[in-house]
């Protein structure tokens, strides 16, 4: 299904443990990292535990796919007594892109730190890093409220002072951090409190037995205000406009690596956790919740894309109009999501890889050719195309992904948003993501302008080419941005079979190249 | 793999390869070209295999996959593809010796990046010709228009810049906001994209619905540059002359209304057309469109703005022709794109020729230049009777058709408003060779060439090759129209 | 069987009532108050009482980790930081109160909604108290075999939530030494090693004589308080928590009478950071230990391998269980202790920078290159 | 009415709490003040979590034998039915799941205290206060001129 499946060489018995390796092993590299001698060390740790997370999710996600939902018991109780962990394909397929693109990732990482940070901070980064990575791993594959909420934290509270590690290049770091640290730390007590109303009316922690425990209540009302606030919680994590106003000041001041990995994995987390609350544990059928996503979600994407679109397209920094792209683009998912059928679904999933490939390449490369500028306003990179060519070609294919041009993998996932919404019979809302893409074309042209035909600022760019380190995974990044816009095999059955796990069976045929 | 899977991909591959080695002998400028110039000649071979196979009855096919379902990459001549197949792939190698010649004689930077973009065009060209479905034909039309970006903006000033943007925003915009959405449309409605013969929508769709989806095809596919979008035309001839000869004569402009012609004929059918209403809006609006962009090319001192111009007029024919969606009709519109593909490139040289050996741009500066670049402007001449609709060429065929059948479906006012804007073209080319070839007494001598030995010889033997391919296809015309004839046999 | 709020049968509700009502006043003053140190000092009040109202509920063990956090160390950050930064708020314009006012009272009418559907307070049969939460009361001592069920429930059934825990104190651990360095220059320039906290305040204690000694008998004794804490857990309130909290407090109450450098010295900071990832590390050890004798993760019947777990346990079982708590508690001790320690060498080894520089801005040495 | 008045009131006044601590952490502008709010907060969702565990006539969840001193004074003065429906072993007690969960979050509560006040701590050093208007008002009046070199920090 997945197409990686020549990867699952693990042992049996090593198999039944890969739920919880696929954790444990990060987080055993994390301690491990901040008590490396030296940067290398930690370097290579951190590649290694990334990459051992890869193969673990690979293994899941093939386990998944032979055997159907895999469950876990933490501690060897059963829920909903013990911590669960629930792996389905929804599951498998986010802990597949989040450690994917962890392991790309901390490749990138080596050299983009040592012109960001200073050396003996190294180790800590790693470290801070490798646990962000854990927590988001954890956090997509728990079957539980309460642990969701730990790990919620677990992969935020390292990245908040990671993001003010900016500062050393630009002071706005601080304050971006800040902010960042008191929406997120809103955004996970509102979800505390939401788990909490769950937990007061069924009395359970586990998701799967919240779920079929709601049905046998009398009253739903602690049910919906227990919703309302797990939703806003995650919305304020995931960015959705209008709470998205952490993330354009955070992404553009962060040390590159982090931005890399956290515009590609950090609110696609809870965007799953959305999807996963909104699915398996209400019913898509509930009054209440169809209710809210046609006329609260809906509208409130649509905002989010058009603004925010519009924000990108006059903004004088490079890395803010890429951000601010990201609410945009987190608004698709959020709008196919809401038209609550399972195209919609499947389409928001698949776009949402692709979202992640295109927008790590991106500050990938800016990361990369970036290292000796201080600055990211975007007339700097004036004529970088001459100075970096391999670095800024990989950059092109990625903005020509995230503009949706064809032959790359935005173009699909553009088309299957507007297909399903046509499908769901919002057609208006095909057109706003049309309207979107007009606007993509003004911010996607004004780089493309920039940096490959605006000459080179007298006495030469800043912009260097990037070091070998950080080419390589770029050019993976951009070569699977075009191959996915040819062969979507790999995404597009992830998101469909993800889809179907939550949503019973899909509505369109899976696809499959001859 | 049969012959017309090979023939597909050595289609697409040719392009390919030759795009790839531009970069890869970047630093040989002599390898490269060459290098160039062999892919174009095989290219035109496999454009001609394309046609002759399809009008023996043998249409190549090649299935790529699906990306999404219902979504196929899959390829499949029929004769409007073929016809159009062969003439993308045979101009193209005239303008590839034509290019070198001129980048050569101009010293324009970055040439390997030219050749590859103008490389990676014509596969989209390819594409586009050979597409089996709607979906296939827009995404190689979304990559011809990527692709052409860098061609437009080229020389990196501010002018050129701009011309991008506004190309780019036109072309671009109006394909995701309105394309695209008929794209997902359609293939709601149908099912598929698949080009079917006799109209995919047949039968399926209210005339209303027809007429929004028509709407979203004419004005989406922005590069047939309707109006109100045909802003970008003009404002891209700030490229060089080869990127207009090439993509604003044939390429680019030619995949819009092809892809009007392709919709209308295999989307739609004649049928759907002939019953939705707004066909007829669009029929008026093309009729003026022709009028109005004949009268603006006369106010134009520039050559290649006064080309455009006219480009933007006959174009409106071939979207008429689109329109009226009968056999005839049709027929011609597709002669057309090929009679006016030979005579406007052959202007576009022209126009280049003379700017790479004197750099005047200007009509009025060109006085009494004629004697010294007689064959030049001879091409000239065959050029200006082409699009006129005069003998001997082919022009001359196609416009008979057109008329004759805009005034068999009911709309005599297209027919009226081509017989006037053939008559308007005098006005509009005519001045050229006027002052070339008649200078007024006293005007001084003719202007010194900047290069010497005037354009060089490469920029000036495809253009007199593409004249007399225009006269050429007067005596062609004729086989031409019979194997587009197989085309409605099949129905 | 309906449950009637016997108030006269449980005191502690009304002693609780009692205690809300201060924690609702204790919050108003710190609504209106703008001086700092005012709202820090509420607020380390609030939690207390906070802690005293969690005995009232049954719930000790919270109660203590409030108490030693709440009231100790957030506190102590809290001050650390204001003498970091400024002493006063500006006052807030009532313009920019309208939208959170709007926001806040909806929240808070939506909260109320909804809480009208749920079973009233105390009510024994709500379904939190009636099904999993009961469960555990049955089951520990036949599973787990330690009295206090929550140490049992935090440790054993939830253990998993531990370690993450435990994986959070961490990374703020991390997060604080990447931001604040590692109090390294409160070493490095001995000039103004002495003046590594409130100058002030390391000249009045140096008249304190007593005091001095009176810190040198009591931090061995809170050394072994902790220790109780930490093997007492499963007996009593108490556990690795906060007996980590413990030993940090020992360390910083060493630091603010004997002097920054001084506890750096005895305990430097490179241990700190190592005893930080180290912890983590037993308790992950321990999950991996498990695994490999084929159980799942952190379940401790699978310490031992099998054989070895009859052998220890005899006829009433749970050796695993007792001992891995006992490990995993550790390291949770380890962690806690070490990364608070951490974070506080952070603060503290800023201090002399900001009281030197006065508002001017401080050197980048945090980051950079 | 009245059983809902004397039992809800508890949640009334943690839910009026909740939302003063939110309100002083959305309109404050100054750093510390905000992460007072924020920790407020997460102790005013403590709260409401422990509220949710307590059981009438209960006593801690440390298991006590029923027949001991302890246990028979704490049953003495509860009605014995009760005490057989909602007992274990002849002694009720709290619900412990809440408390485990409040404990994890205090803990994280304090983590991310300590994360803020860093932060903010280095605001303070960069800005020179630790109001957000004044860190506006410096990013403004930096922005403006546009030095075209590194827009670091002037001593960095």
């Amino acid at each position: 299904m997945i197409g990686l499946e020549f990867l699952n060489i693990a042992p049996q018995r090593f198999a039944e443990q890969a739920p919880a390796l696929v954790v444990v092993g990060p987080l055993i590299a994390a301690c491990a990292a901040v008590l490396a001698p030296g940067r290398r060390w930690a370097w290579f740790l951190c590649v290694g535990a990334s990459a051992f997370a890869f193969w673990m999710a690979v293994v899941l996600a093939s386990e998944v796919a032979r055997q159907g939902v895999i469950s876990y018991a933490m501690g060897g109780f059963p829920a909903p007594l013990g911590i669960e962990f629930r792996v389905d394909a929804l599951s498998a397929m986010f802990a597949l892109l989040i450690s994917g693109m962890a392991v790309l990732t901390a490749v990138f990482s080596g050299e983009s730190l040592e012109t960001e940070i200073m050396s003996s901070k190294h180790p800590l980064m790693q470290g801070g890093f490798l646990t962000c990575l854990a927590g988001l791993l954890g956090l997509v594959l728990t079957g539980d409220a309460f642990n969701a909420f730990v790990f919620l934290e677990i992969s935020s509270i390292g990245v908040y002072a990671m993001i003010a590690m900016g500062g050393a290049r630009d002071r706005r770091a601080y304050p971006a951090a800040f902010n960042y640290l008191i929406m997120g730390t809103i955004g996970a007590t509102f979800y505390l409190i939401g788990v909490g109303f769950l937990y007061a009316a069924t009395g359970t922690l586990n998701m799967a037995d919240i779920a079929a425990r709601i049905p046998t209540l009398t009253s739903d009302r602690s049910i919906e205000v227990g919703l309302a606030f797990i939703l806003i919680g995650l919305a304020l994590k995931a960015a959705v406009f209008p709470l998205h106003q952490w993330l354009p000041a955070a992404y553009s001041h962060a040390p590159s690596m982090i931005v890399v990995f956290l515009s590609a994995t950090a609110t696609k987390a809870s965007v799953y956790l959305i999807i996963r609350y909104l699915s398996t544990v209400f019913a898509f059928d509930w009054q209440v919740e169809t209710a809210f996503m046609a006329f609260v979600l809906a509208p409130l994407s649509v905002a989010g894309i058009l603004i925010c679109s519009m924000q990108a397209a006059v903004d004088p920094e490079i890395r803010r109009i890429l951000a601010y792209s990201s609410v945009a683009q987190v608004g698709y998912m959020t709008l196919a999501i809401a038209t609550a059928t399972s195209a919609g679904v499947s389409a928001a999933l698949f776009h949402l890889f692709n979202h992640g490939v295109m927008k790590a390449a991106l500050f990938m490369a800016i990361g990369g050719a970036a290292i000796h500028l201080k600055s990211q306003r975007l007339s700097d990179f004036a004529g970088a195309a001459k100075s970096a060519p391999w670095t800024m070609t990989a950059f092109g294919i990625a903005a020509l992904s995230l503009l949706g041009a064809p032959l790359t993998a935005g173009f699909l996932s553009k088309l299957r948003l507007i297909q399903s919404l046509v499908a769901a019979d919002w057609g208006w809302a095909a057109a706003v993501i049309g309207l979107s893409s007009l606007i993509g074309v003004f911010y996607v042209g004004r780089i493309f302008e920039v940096v490959f035909f605006r000459s080179e600022p007298e006495g030469g760019s800043a912009v260097r080419e990037a070091p070998v380190s950080i080419l390589l995974p770029l050019w993976l990044l951009a070569i699977a941005n075009i191959w996915f816009g040819i062969d979507a095999t790999i995404p597009l059955g992830l998101a469909e079979s993800a889809a179907g796990a939550v949503m019973g069976a899909t509505t369109l045929s899976p696809a499959g190249a001859p | 793999m049969t012959q017309g899977e090979i023939l597909i991909l050595l289609a697409l591959g040719a392009p390919t390869l030759s795009a790839v080695l531009a970069y890869v002998f970047h630093r040989a400028p002599d390898v490269r070209d060459t290098v160039i110039v062999v892919c174009a000649i095989v290219l035109a071979f496999v454009g001609w295999g394309l046609f002759s196979q399809t009008s023996a009855g043998v249409p190549p096919e090649l299935m790529v996959g699906e990306p999404a379902p219902g979504f196929a990459i899959a390829f499949r001549l029929e004769p409007l593809g073929a016809l159009f197949a062969a003439m993308a792939s045979g101009l193209w190698a005239l303008t590839s010796l034509y290019a070198i010649g001129y980048m050569r004689g101009a010293q324009e930077q970055n040439q390997t990046r030219f050749y590859a973009c103008l490389s990676i065009a014509m596969v989209a060209v390819m594409g586009v010709a050979m597409a089996a479905n709607l979906f296939t034909l827009f995404v190689f039309y979304e990559v011809l228009s990527l692709s052409t970006y860098p061609l437009v903006a080229h020389k990196g000033d501010e002018a050129s810049r701009k011309a991008g943007r506004i190309y780019v925003g036109i072309l671009l915009g109006a394909s995701v906001t309105l394309l695209l959405p008929g794209l997902a449309a359609i293939a709601y409605f149908a099912g598929s994209t698949d080009f079917v013969d006799g109209g995919l929508l047949a039968g399926t769709v209210s005339p209303t619905v027809a007429s929004i989806l028509i709407l979203l095809v004419v004005f989406g596919a922005a590069k047939g540059a309707m109006f109100p979008l045909h802003g970008w035309l003009p404002s891209a001839m700030v490229a060089p002359t080869p990127v207009s000869a090439m993509l604003h004569a044939v390429a680019v402009v030619k995949t819009g209304v092809f892809t009007i012609l392709k919709a209308t004929t295999y989307i739609f059918g004649s049928e759907v057309m002939a019953s939705a209403p707004a066909t007829d809006w669009l029929v008026w609006l093309a009729s003026g469109v022709i009028v109005w962009a004949s009268l603006v090319a006369i106010t134009k001192p520039e050559i290649k703005a006064r080309l455009a111009w006219s480009t933007i007029a006959q174009l409106a024919y071939i979207i008429g022709g689109a329109l009226i969606a009968v056999e005839r009709a049709v027929t011609g519109a597709a002669l057309h794109m090929l009679t006016h593909g030979f005579g406007k490139i052959t202007l576009f040289m022209c126009a280049g020729a003379i700017y790479v050996a004197t750099g005047l741009t200007r009509i009025e500066d060109m006085r009494g230049l004629g004697r010294r670049m007689p064959v030049v402007f001879i091409a000239f001449l065959v050029g200006t009777l082409s699009i006129m609709g005069m003998p001997p060429t082919g022009g001359l065929w196609s416009k008979f058709m057109l008329i004759g059948s805009a005034f068999d479906a009911g709309a005599p006012q297209l027919a009226w408003a081509m017989v006037a804007s053939s008559v308007l073209a005098v006005f509009y080319l005519g001045p050229v060779l006027l002052i070339a070839m008649f200078p007024a007494e006293g005007a001084g001598p003719p202007a010194p060439f900047k290069r010497a030995g005037g354009a060089p010889g490469l920029a000036v033997a495809p253009l007199a090759v593409t004249a007399i391919g225009a006269i050429a296809l007067f005596f062609l015309a004729g086989p031409a129209a019979e194997r587009l004839q197989a085309l409605w046999g099949s129905l | 069987m309906e449950w009637t709020a016997p108030l006269l049968a449980d005191p502690s509700l009304l002693f609780g009532a009692a205690l809300l009502v201060m924690l609702a006043a204790i919050l108003c003053a710190i609504v209106v108050s703008r001086k700092l140190l005012t709202s820090v000092a509420l607020t380390g009040l609030f939690t207390l009482v906070a802690a005293l109202w969690y005995i009232a509920m049954d719930a000790p063990d919270v109660a203590f980790t409030e108490a030693v956090v709440g009231g100790g160390v957030s506190t102590l950050i809290l001050l650390g930081s204001i003498l970091l930064t400024r002493e006063s708020a500006e006052p807030v314009s009532p313009s920019r109160m309208v939208f959170p006012a709007i926001a806040v009272i909806l929240a808070g009418v939506a909260i109320l909604y909804a809480v009208g559907s749920i079973p009233g307070f105390g009510d024994p049969a709500s379904p939190a108290n009636a099904s999993v939460g009961r469960d555990y009361l049955e089951r520990t001592y036949k599973e787990v075999g330690i009295p206090n069920v929550v140490s049992a429930v935090l440790a054993s059934y939830r253990g998993f939530d531990t370690l993450g825990e435990t994986t959070v104190v961490f990374a703020a651990a991390v997060g604080v030494m990447l931001l604040l360095g590692f109090g390294e220059r409160a070493l490095g320039d001995p000039a103004r090693r002495h003046e590594a906290l409130n100058p002030d305040l390391v000249e009045e204690i140096d008249h304190h004589v007593v005091l001095r000694v009176a810190t040198k008998i009591m931090i061995p004794l809170m050394f072994l308080f902790g220790l109780y804490v930490l093997f007492h857990g499963e007996v009593g309130a108490g556990g690795g928590f906060q007996a980590g909290v413990i030993l940090a407090i020992a360390l910083i109450v060493h630091a603010l009478v004997f002097g920054l450098s001084e506890t750096m010295r005895a305990f430097p900071a490179a241990a700190m950071r190592a005893g930080a990832s180290a912890g983590v590390l037993i308790y992950a050890g321990v999950g991996v230990i498990n695994m490999l004798n084929g159980g799942a993760f952190l379940d401790y019947d699978f310490l031992f391998p099998p054989p070895l777990e009859q052998a220890l346990s005899g006829p009433d079982g749970h050796a695993g269980q007792h001992y891995g708590i006992i490990a995993i508690e550790i390291g949770v001790t380890a962690t806690v202790a070490s990364g608070i320690t951490a974070i506080f060498y952070g603060f503290a080894g800023r201090a002399p920078d900001i009281a030197s520089r006065g508002a001017s801005r401080g050197p980048e040495s945090g980051g950079g290159s | 009415m009245i059983d809902a008045l004397a039992t809800g009131y508890v949640y009334a006044i943690i839910v009026a709490m909740m939302m003063a601590s939110l309100f002083v952490l959305l309109t404050t502008g100054n750093l510390i003040r905000k992460m007072i709010g924020l920790s407020l907060f997460q102790t005013t969702a403590g709260l409401f979590y422990i509220a949710l565990s307590k059981v009438g006539g209960g006593t801690a969840p440390i298991i006590i034998d029923a027949e001991s001193a302890v246990g028979q004074a704490r049953a003495a003065r509860l009605d014995p039915a009760y005490v057989e429906h909602f007992g274990v072993d002849g002694v009720v007690y709290g619900n412990p799941l809440p408390h485990v969960l409040i404990l994890t979050a205090i803990v994280v509560g304090v983590a991310t205290l300590s994360v803020g006040l860093a932060i903010a701590v280095r605001v303070r050093e960069a800005y020179g206060d630790t109001e957000l208007d004044a860190v506006r008002r410096a990013d403004a009046a930096a922005s403006e001129p546009e030095p075209p070199g590194p827009r670091g920090r002037p001593n960095a």
